[in-house]
C-alpha cells in the first residue's frame, strides 16, 4: 500500500496545470501546490480577496499587511499582477475565468457534488467565505483530500451527508492514493500511486469504482 | 466648491444614527477602517446592522464595536476566524444575529445595492444550505438562486489616496470592499493615508469616482508605509517587528 | 406673452443647479446648460460613455477623438475627473447617484411619464440609446422643450401617446414660458416667464395647470 | 511562458466561424477597432451576430462590415446616426435583424454575460415597449424587467497599451465597452496601440486584467498618438487637420 505525503500529493496536482493556467488554490493543502509549479512555466494565481499574479512568501521584513492572499497570509507581486475590486474578483470566478481551482473536501459524491464548508455540527459557527464561489468559480475544480477521514470513513461518498459546498462541480479529486476523475457513471480511477490496486480503494472507499488507468498513464508516473 | 474632506474621524462618522446599516470595509485586517470604527464606537449609534465581510480579529476594529455591544445583527461571509473570539463569544450568547452570505454574492448583492439592480441570478450556493427558502430558477441547464440588493445608511472604508472630491484609489489587496461599499451607502465615509490636491490622482486609474463619496478624512498613515513608500518592518497585524534593530531612517526597499 | 430663448432656459436650469452636483446633460439643448454654469461653482459633469469632470469643448487643435461626450462631439478633461467602463457608468445612473439629469422631451405626462425616444412612427429607425437609463437615473429629472410642438400641440399631456421613456420619471420641465414641476395632483407652475399667464398655460396645454408661483418666487426672478 | 501578443491583425480574428456572436467595442468612432474588423471582413465569416453599441459610421469599420452583408443580425442601443447610412439601408431592405436594447441594460448585460449572473432585474426600460414580452416584477414598489446575459464567441476591442499577459489599459472615453467585453467572449482580442513589456502597466491601474484576454495585436498608433503622448491636429474622426499647416515635429500640448 501506498500513501503520498501531502507534498507529493501537490507535486501530482502541479504536474496537472498548464503552462499559463489561471489558477486559484484554496486556503489550507491546497496553497502547498504553489510550491510545486515550476519556474519555466508561467502559472498566474488568482486570489479571490482581489489578485492576479500572486507571488510567493515575502522575506520577513518585506511584510505588507495590505498585500494578502485568501488565507490572510502575507504573499507578494509578480510583473503582470492586478488588483480588483470584490465584485469584480468574483464575477471572474463565477464567470468561469479560472482554468483550475484546487479546493479542500470533507466529502466529494459520485456526481461531484462537494462538501467542504460545514460539518452541520450543531452549535458551530458557521463560515463559507469564498468556497460556494471557488466550488462553481473555474473550468476544472480538482479535490486536494485524503481518501479518509481520521475516523477512517470515506471521503468519496455515493451522497454527501454534509452540507453541500456545491451541487456536481468536482471535476477531480487527487488523494494520497489515487487520482479520481468524476464522470457521470461514477468516479473513475485513472492514476494509482505505487502499488496501490483498484481492489484496495473499493475496499478503502466502499465505492464500485471504474478502473480508467491505462498503460499510457503508467509510463507517464514511472517517467516523472 | 466640493470639499469633502473633513478634518477629524469624529466628524467623519457624525450623524450615524441608532439602528443604522453600517458597511465596514476590509477583508481581514487588511481594509479595514480602524480609526473609523474607533470613532463609531465614540459616536455611540447602537442596534446596529453591520455588513462586512469579516466578523472582526483581535479586540480592536470592529471585533471592539462588536465587544461594545453595538451591533444588532452582521451579514457576512466569513465570521469564524482564528482570531475572532468577539464573535464567538457574542454568537454562542446569542447575543448577536448572523446571516451568513457566500463571499462573492456579498460582493454581487452590494454591488447591485450601489447600481439599481433589483435581485439577480447566481448560481452560487443553488442547491446548498445557504439557498433555503429562496427563489430557485433552472436558466439554460444551470441552477441559480435570486439574490436582492444590500444598501446602508453608512459605509466605512480604508484607502490609500483621495482628493477633495473624494476621488480614492487603494492599494493592493486592502482594496477589497471598498469600492463597491462606497457606491451603496447613502453616507460613504473614507479615511486615507493621504490627501492630494485635485489632478493629482490620475483621472485613468481612479478607482472610486468622486459620485460615490461624501465624506474623507485623513488619519496616520499606515505604519508599514512611509511618504506613501512601502517601508515594511511590520507583521501581518501592521505592528512593528524588531524596533530594536532598526537602522534609524526608515530605509524602504519596495 | 414672453418667450425665453433657448439659451434663457438653459439659464434657468443652470440657476437650480446647486454647488457640488453631479449632472448629466443629454443630448442635443440640454448640452445647451453647460454654457450657463457659472465659473465660480464646481459641478461635475457626468457623459454616460464613461466620464466623470467633463469640460468644454476643446480648441480646435486639441480635438481627442477618444475623449467624445454622448453626444459624439469633442470635449475635455477637468482636474478631478474619471473615466469607467460602461457597465459602471451605466451602474452608477441606475444607482441614482446622480443629483440632476436634463433630458429632451417629445411629451411629459401628468405623471411624470417621458416620451422621447421615439415617435412611433412606421418605417423610422429605432435608436434608443441612454435615453431610458437617464430617464430614471438621477435624483431629479428635468426635461428641457419646447411647451408646443411645431404644430402647436401641447407636450404636456394628460397621458403620453408616443412610447414611452420611462414611467413616473420626471420631476420638473422647463419650457420658454414657464416651469412645471410634476406633483400627485398634476402638472404645478412653479414659475412664470415675463407677463405669462396660468391662464395663458392653461390654455396653450389644455390642461388645468396648479398655480404654485409664489412672491418669493416672483422676487427671486426679479433678482436675477 | 505566455505570449497572447499575435503579429498581424489576420492572426488576431482567425478562427470567427461562420455564424459566430462578435462584440464589437466602441461608442461611436471612440475604442471601435476598426483595423481588426478589417480584418474580419478580409476574412470572411458571415451569418454573424453583432453586438456593438452602434450600428457602424460612415463607411469604414462596422460599416464597412455591414455594407458586406456579412452581418444576419445586430443588437445595439442606438443604430441611427447622422452617418449611419449603411446600417439605414439595410434595414430599410430588411436586410438586417435589429435587436433594440437600452445602453444600460446592453452594457449590464454584457457584464452578467461576463460574471456568470444567470439574469437580472433592472427598473431600465420597465413599462416601456422594449420590455413587451419580458418578465416585469415589483420589487419594494418599484417596476423591474428581467433582462438575460449576452455572450459572445468573439470579442473584438481597441486598447491604448497591453503587455504579453494580456493585461490592458485605455484611453479616455475609448475604454466604454472594452472592458465588459473583454470579459464575456470566448476569444477576446484587443488591437493596441502599444506592447510594454510585462511589469510595465501598473498593477493597481491595470483595467482588463490578463485573464480575459486571448489574443492582442499592435496596430499603428492612432493618429493623434506620438510615442503615447496626445498631440492632437485631428478632427473628431481622428483625419489629419490642416496638414500644410504643420511646424515639422509632433509638438503635443497636453
Amino acid at each position: 500500500m501506498t500513501k503520498l505525503s501531502r507534498d507529493e500529493v501537490a507535486q501530482q496536482i502541479a504536474e496537472a496545470i498548464p503552462d499559463g493556467a489561471f489558477v486559484n488554490l484554496g486556503i489550507g493543502a491546497p496553497t502547498l501546490v504553489a510550491n510545486h509549479l515550476p519556474e519555466t512555466l508561467e502559472i498566474i494565481l488568482h486570489t479571490e480577496n482581489g489578485m492576479l499574479g500572486m507571488g510567493a512568501a515575502p522575506e520577513e521584513d518585506q511584510v505588507d499587511p495590505d498585500l494578502i492572499n485568501a488565507g490572510k497570509q502575507a504573499v507578494t507581486e509578480r510583473d503582470g499582477a492586478a488588483y480588483f475590486h470584490q465584485a469584480d474578483s468574483f464575477g471572474m470566478m463565477r464567470g468561469g475565468h479560472l482554468d483550475v481551482c484546487v479546493l479542500g473536501a470533507f466529502q466529494v459524491s459520485e456526481n461531484g457534488d462537494l462538501a467542504n464548508w460545514s460539518t452541520g455540527a450543531r452549535g458551530a459557527i458557521p463560515a463559507v467565505g469564498g468556497a460556494m464561489d471557488l466550488a462553481i468559480g473555474a473550468k476544472e475544480v480538482y479535490v486536494m483530500t485524503d481518501l479518509l477521514t481520521k475516523n477512517n470513513e470515506s471521503k468519496l461518498v455515493v451522497a454527501c451527508s454534509y452540507p453541500l459546498t456545491g451541487v456536481a462541480c468536482v471535476s477531480r479529486v487527487y488523494t494520497e492514493y489515487a487520482v479520481f476523475d468524476v464522470t457521470s457513471e461514477g468516479f473513475a480511477v485513472t492514476k494509482l500511486f505505487g502499488d496501490n490496486t483498484i481492489e484496495l480503494l473499493n475496499s478503502l472507499t466502499g465505492l464500485a469504482l471504474i478502473d480508467a488507468t491505462t498503460p499510457a498513464g503508467l509510463d507517464e508516473r514511472k517517467g516523472r | 466648491m466640493i470639499d469633502k474632506v473633513v478634518s477629524s474621524v469624529e466628524e467623519a462618522v457624525a450623524g450615524v444614527p441608532q439602528g443604522a446599516t453600517v458597511m465596514i470595509g476590509g477583508f481581514g485586517r487588511a481594509g479595514q477602517p480602524v480609526e473609523l470604527i474607533d470613532a463609531l464606537i465614540a459616536q455611540g449609534a447602537s442596534d446596529l446592522t453591520i455588513v462586512s465581510n469579516n466578523a472582526g480579529n483581535g479586540d480592536v476594529g470592529l471585533a471592539a464595536l462588536l465587544s461594545a455591544r453595538r451591533v444588532r445583527k452582521i451579514v457576512c461571509s466569513f465570521p469564524r476566524q482564528s482570531d475572532s473570539w468577539v464573535f464567538d463569544r457574542l454568537y454562542r450568547e446569542s447575543a448577536i444575529e448572523l446571516e451568513l452570505v457566500p463571499q462573492g454574492n456579498l460582493a454581487e448583492r452590494i454591488r447591485a445595492g450601489g447600481t439599481g439592480i433589483g435581485a439577480f441570478f447566481t448560481p452560487t450556493g443553488a442547491g446548498t444550505l445557504l439557498a433555503d427558502g429562496k427563489e430557485a430558477r433552472e436558466i439554460d441547464g444551470r441552477l441559480y438562486v435570486l439574490e436582492y440588493p444590500i444598501q446602508a445608511d453608512f459605509a466605512l472604508i480604508s484607502a490609500h489616496k483621495a482628493d477633495r472630491w473624494g476621488n480614492l484609489v487603494y492599494r493592493k489587496t486592502a482594496r477589497n470592499f471598498g469600492p463597491i461599499m462606497a457606491a451603496a451607502a447613502t453616507t460613504s465615509v473614507a479615511q486615507v493615508d493621504e490627501v492630494v490636491p485635485l489632478g493629482a490622482i490620475d483621472s485613468e486609474g481612479v478607482v472610486t469616482p468622486s459620485i460615490f463619496m461624501q465624506r474623507v478624512v485623513k488619519v496616520p498613515e499606515r505604519q508599514w508605509l512611509h511618504d506613501g513608500k512601502f517601508v515594511g518592518r511590520v507583521d501581518i497585524e501592521g505592528q512593528p517587528r524588531e524596533r530594536a534593530t532598526g537602522t534609524g531612517a526608515p530605509g524602504g526597499s519596495q
